[in-house]
């Protein structure tokens, strides 16, 4: 990966267990949503990120509790990563009333504020705008807290994505944008669409930023950048761009099974897969098979008892409904 | 004959017209080889090649503002949005360029350009894919606005937005694209601005549009066992509006009840209700009743979206208590 | 008591409010030293500094973006969208973000946030400067609309507006901007979701909004000089709707006459006509009848421009038609 | 102006007397435009070029009469430098049915498809998109047209701007936009907003298109760079990217007097107002001092006799306001 930084791992071997873990976490969730939607569990639509959890899991590990999230959709694996529990977001998948938001969000729209989740946003480029607020609210009230935004390559391309990066470039805001490119919009390939070989590594002088390319299919590398981003944001010196280099094993959404993709390319793909990669590395650390099988067997279970916990949820009914559409908690707009 | 989904219906009313005239082409994301999103465009590709069927980046600014350049200026452009939600993203083309521009100018420029959409709820996509869009557009002078309610109308509605000089939101629910039906062989080429009437009955008017019209009708089914007979009425376009068939039916019937999947406020049931309400008001034998989506953006859950969006058994209760009161 | 205009009036309504809560945060185009385009930020800059009252580059999707962002992490923001029409360029951002965003969440955000915009006609500005939006927001659910018709009433509104927990969009009718009022010393906080009625007839109630009002109530003036005695009421904001003021005063007349700046296609007239022969049908003595600006671009040049708003003569003249007819 | 591309004239000389005479034209159509503003002639608002019309002129002289240009609401320049009389256009102004649209459109919207002006745009980036528009019919007509847009350094910071610039690049499209660079947006500085020095010319990279910057307020090297940049898109070779360094005299619109600019930055621009250092140019190159006189008396007289038959126009009536919503010609959205 020809302009790709290379990772100078400052992590530690208790932290590269738990980016593991976290990765694996992330991989059998996905994998367990794809399996309830081909039962008829899961309604709508949804996103997945596997081959996309190491910068979900990099990032995480990066970033304070306080920290803020933006996601896009595909927003499971980011939700997650933030410490948001397994059962509240299969059960929203599900529309049940134990979801994150009782089913009235949907797996698109992931929100947590106790973790800092601020939201998933399913129309392309608009939470670019909306981090930049979270941030210059940190700023004003001088909080330390550091905004973070994902998005897709496919995303570079639309108006509120330029708005965004002016914008927080020129009021020095404590954002990172992270752009995941997984080299597909739906099922269009983003070079056909985009002026730049690098949707927005090449971009980031527009706005008086540094070009960052990264792996993004090796944890530790996110991490590491990752953590200097947020240092950079955390002591007023604005905004980075950060484009990490990854791929969707799956289609883009439901059950598309993507065979728009060139089965090389996949299989390229297939072969830098972050889960094993990491597992490799940590055994190459001198990590046990013992210890990681463990790791897993208990993420197993995890997610098995999630999904019983998940599907245990109750039908919303009209109460939900109508409620919250406003502050005072009401749906009402008369009098 | 032949048995036609309405996703494959518009393949079929865009292909009869870009056979016929080269000036139309069509653009949006992923509508080429993938076919659309909603398998809305399979076939046009392979038949009419990358020239005239061309895959856009994800800036629907961009689309619109090509479409509109493209119109003014000798082509008859067909600009997919994927999703009429995201029209919120390329407003201001829609409502401030392409639908102003030709008064502005004195009638200088002409835009004869179709704006196709996947509209409204019923997927469980939840509230930012899956909101009926019709009014925001039906509000903006100098749009026309068409929503098809079969595959048939789907064809011929088709045809004669891509044929019409004028800006042509055309909205498909999404909740009909895999609905089938019997369509005619050959060509078919409708009318903008004539509603249809669908049922005739004595007691109510029941106006509807898009995926409201087979619940209306089959409401007015259930209704009509329960002895209430009711004229049902597809709209098919809120602009042109046929005022002309809207105010006779519901003169004739004394009762109207419109059957909206928006969020109730400033619908276009409102705006019927105002017509017929200076128009027709001493026809009118009760209140003007509205049945709609509540005024809040659609929740993502099945349970809770079939309770927001207007069911058969809620068009049929509401107009049995109206008429039995 | 002090003489002030309108415009001074948002600046003082504005000012009051962060004085007392250093939460509330200011930013749009030229609002900082320029003191806005309209000069309704006069003074803020100066009393406030910059941290609290920034200058954007021309980014409507950022402003809005940057507004949302900070009210769901504890600041109350207030945002300038110079004219109204400019809506169309970060719809988005208002319509499928900020009005949909807790409901979405079920409840876990909050948007305590002001959209203060230069709205409506009068000022010879042509089709893209010069539009009436409130119906763009009325129409989606999750934003609160007020649309005040004086000087004092843009304070009271505009403290109640940054008080409240909600998404204001909260239009200023250009046209009135250099008109003066007597306004009371001290603070003014006044509550939302309230009409008022200004005048009391018996024969017709006239309903009207921002710079309507006015003009409805010269109207009842004249109206009365003829015999015909007007109820005037200020709707005054769109969300909340006091349908209790309105279907009353409505009630107590047996007749409806809307004056509306918007175009007339799904116009908030015909939201209330909706309610009106819905809720009050055997009240009505007549039809409803709206006074609005035709279905079209508004037109630049003072001429055109006169005739398409709805003015005195045109509301006189309507009324008095109808209610001898 | 460091970094500014220097002219190499292509130009002869009665191109030159040419180029003077329209930028004459331009300059006292404004200030006549200005003086009817303060006698209440022109009722709306109206944005002047004055210290602008090397640019207008130069690209006008660059194109061909099919060529298409799209403007903003400071456009009264970018039109008559097409060849539109100036008689329609204060009628316009004034709102008279001898106006260029009858009074239905204003100053702000100025257009006349007979002369290739496809519209003023009063929200700012909008005709971006569209210029793409023209520029790809033209494309798939194969009719070698070109449209050329101009908009000011206030107008690269918003969506539209960035979603034009990639579409045109991917596309190819035979468009050529212009950043007029006046430093000023209404009454805020452009570079305090703007996260590069160099608005349209620093953010080029970001489209795959070379940055060009030029000397805004010298109508030969507009002339230059406009007829390469359109020489390039006629040639199938796609878009391009100018950024014109210029100043306008005056404030942002109607009588706003500009005083938030510093003096001596007014007077640095002053010096280098276009059209006396045109004549100063001419003169050298030997034209006579008579020829210019004749010239400028010719031009004065052409804005008199236009402000009057302008005047002579008539009010717009009831069959105007209810005209040409709809291609056939009607106002009605019922049947
Ligand atoms: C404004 C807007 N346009 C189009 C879409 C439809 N859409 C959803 S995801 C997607 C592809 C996005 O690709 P990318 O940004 O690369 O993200 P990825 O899905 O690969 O994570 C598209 C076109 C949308 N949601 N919003
Ligand atoms: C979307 C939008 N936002 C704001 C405005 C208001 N506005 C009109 S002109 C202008 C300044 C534009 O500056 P610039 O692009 O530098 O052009 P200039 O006026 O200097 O020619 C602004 C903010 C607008 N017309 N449209
Ligand atoms: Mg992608
Ligand atoms: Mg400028």
């Amino acid at each position: 990966m020809s302009g790709t930084k290379v990772a100078s791992p400052v992590v530690d071997l208790t932290d590269q267990i738990s980016l593991y873990r976290c990765q694996l976490e992330l991989r059998k969730f996905e994998e367990r949503a794809y399996d309830l939607f081909l039962e008829n569990f899961v309604k709508g639509t949804s996103h997945l990120s596997i081959g996309q959890e190491a910068i979900a899991a990099g990032f995480a590990a990066a970033m304070r509790p306080t920290d803020w999230t933006f996601a896009t959709y595909r927003g499971h694996a980011h939700t997650l990563a933030r410490g948001v529990p397994m059962t509240p977001v299969f059960a929203e998948l599900m529309g049940r009333t134990n979801g994150l938001m009782a089913g009235k969000g949907g797996s698109m729209h992931l929100t947590s504020v106790d973790h800092g989740v601020m939201g998933s946003y399913a129309i392309i480029g608009a939470h670019l705008p909306i981090a930049c607020g979270a941030a210059w609210s940190a700023q004003y009230r001088k909080t330390d807290q550091v905004a973070v935004c994902f998005f897709g390559d496919g995303s570079v391309n639309i108006g509120a994505f330029h708005e965004a990066l002016n914008f927080a470039a020129v009021w020095k805001l404590p954002v990172v944008f992270v752009c995941e490119n997984n080299l597909w919009m739906e099922y269009t390939r983003t070079s056909e669409v985009t002026a730049v070989a690098h949707p927005a590594a090449d971009r980031a002088s527009a706005y008086g930023l540094e070009s960052i390319l990264i792996d993004g299919n090796d944890a530790d590398a996110v991490f590491d950048v990752a953590t200097s981003a947020i240092a950079r944001a955390r002591a007023g010196d604005g905004p980075s761009l950060i484009e990490a280099l990854t791929y969707r094993h799956g289609g883009h959404s439901r059950a598309d099974p993507g065979k728009y993709r060139p089965d090389a390319e996949v299989a390229e793909w297939m072969a830098k897969d972050p889960v094993p990669r990491y597992r490799l590395r940590l055994l190459e650390l001198g990590v046990s098979e013992d210890e990681l099988i463990a790791i897993e067997n208990d993420v197993i279970a995890e997610v098995d008892r999630a999904t019983e916990e998940a599907k245990a949820g109750g039908i919303p009914g009209e109460d939900l409904l109508m409620k919250d559409v406003w502050a005072d908690g009401s749906g009402s707009w008369r009098n | 004959m032949a048995q036609l989904t309405f996703r494959e219906a518009i393949a079929r009313g865009v292909a009869q017209e870009m056979r016929r005239d080269e000036s139309v082409v069509f653009l949006g994301e992923d509508v080429g080889a993938a076919g659309g999103v909603f398998k809305g465009t399979v076939g046009l590709f392979e038949e009419f090649g990358p020239v005239r069927v061309r895959d856009t980046p994800i800036s629907e600014q961009a689309i619109l503002g090509a479409a509109m350049g493209a119109a003014m200026t000798g082509l008859r452009p067909i600009a997919e949005i994927m999703f009429a939600d995201f029209f919120a993203v390329c407003w201001d083309i829609v409502a401030n360029e392409i639908a102003k521009s030709r008064y502005m100018t004195n009638g200088q420029v002409t835009f004869p350009l179709v704006i196709r959409s996947g509209n409204g709820g019923g997927l469980r996509f939840g509230a930012q894919h899956s909101q009926s869009v019709e009014n925001w557009a039906m509000m903006i002078p100098g749009l026309k606005v068409v929503v098809p309610s079969n595959a048939t109308d789907v064809i011929g509605l088709m045809a004669a937005s891509i044929r019409d000089d004028d800006p042509v939101i055309f909205l498909e629910a999404k909740a009909l694209y895999a609905s089938k039906m019997d369509v005619p062989d050959g060509e078919i080429v409708d009318t903008l601005g004539s509603a249809k009437v669908l049922r005739n009955g004595t007691d109510a008017t029941v106006v509807a549009l898009g995926a409201m019209v087979p619940k209306a009708l089959a409401a007015a089914e259930e209704l009509a066992n329960a002895g209430i007979e009711c004229t049902v009425v597809d709209v098919r376009s809120l602009v042109p509006l046929d005022t002309t068939t809207i105010l006779r039916e519901v003169s004739a019937t004394g009762r109207l009840f419109t059957v909206e999947e928006n969020p109730r406020l400033c619908g276009w049931g409102g705006e019927l209700a105002s017509i017929v309400s200076e128009e027709a008001f001493y026809d009118l034998d009760g209140p003007i009743v509205r049945i709609t989506t509540p005024h809040i953006p659609l929740p993502a859950a099945d349970a809770l979206e079939d309770m927001a969006i207007p069911s058969v058994e809620r068009i049929v209760s509401t107009v049995t208590k109206s008429m039995n009161s």
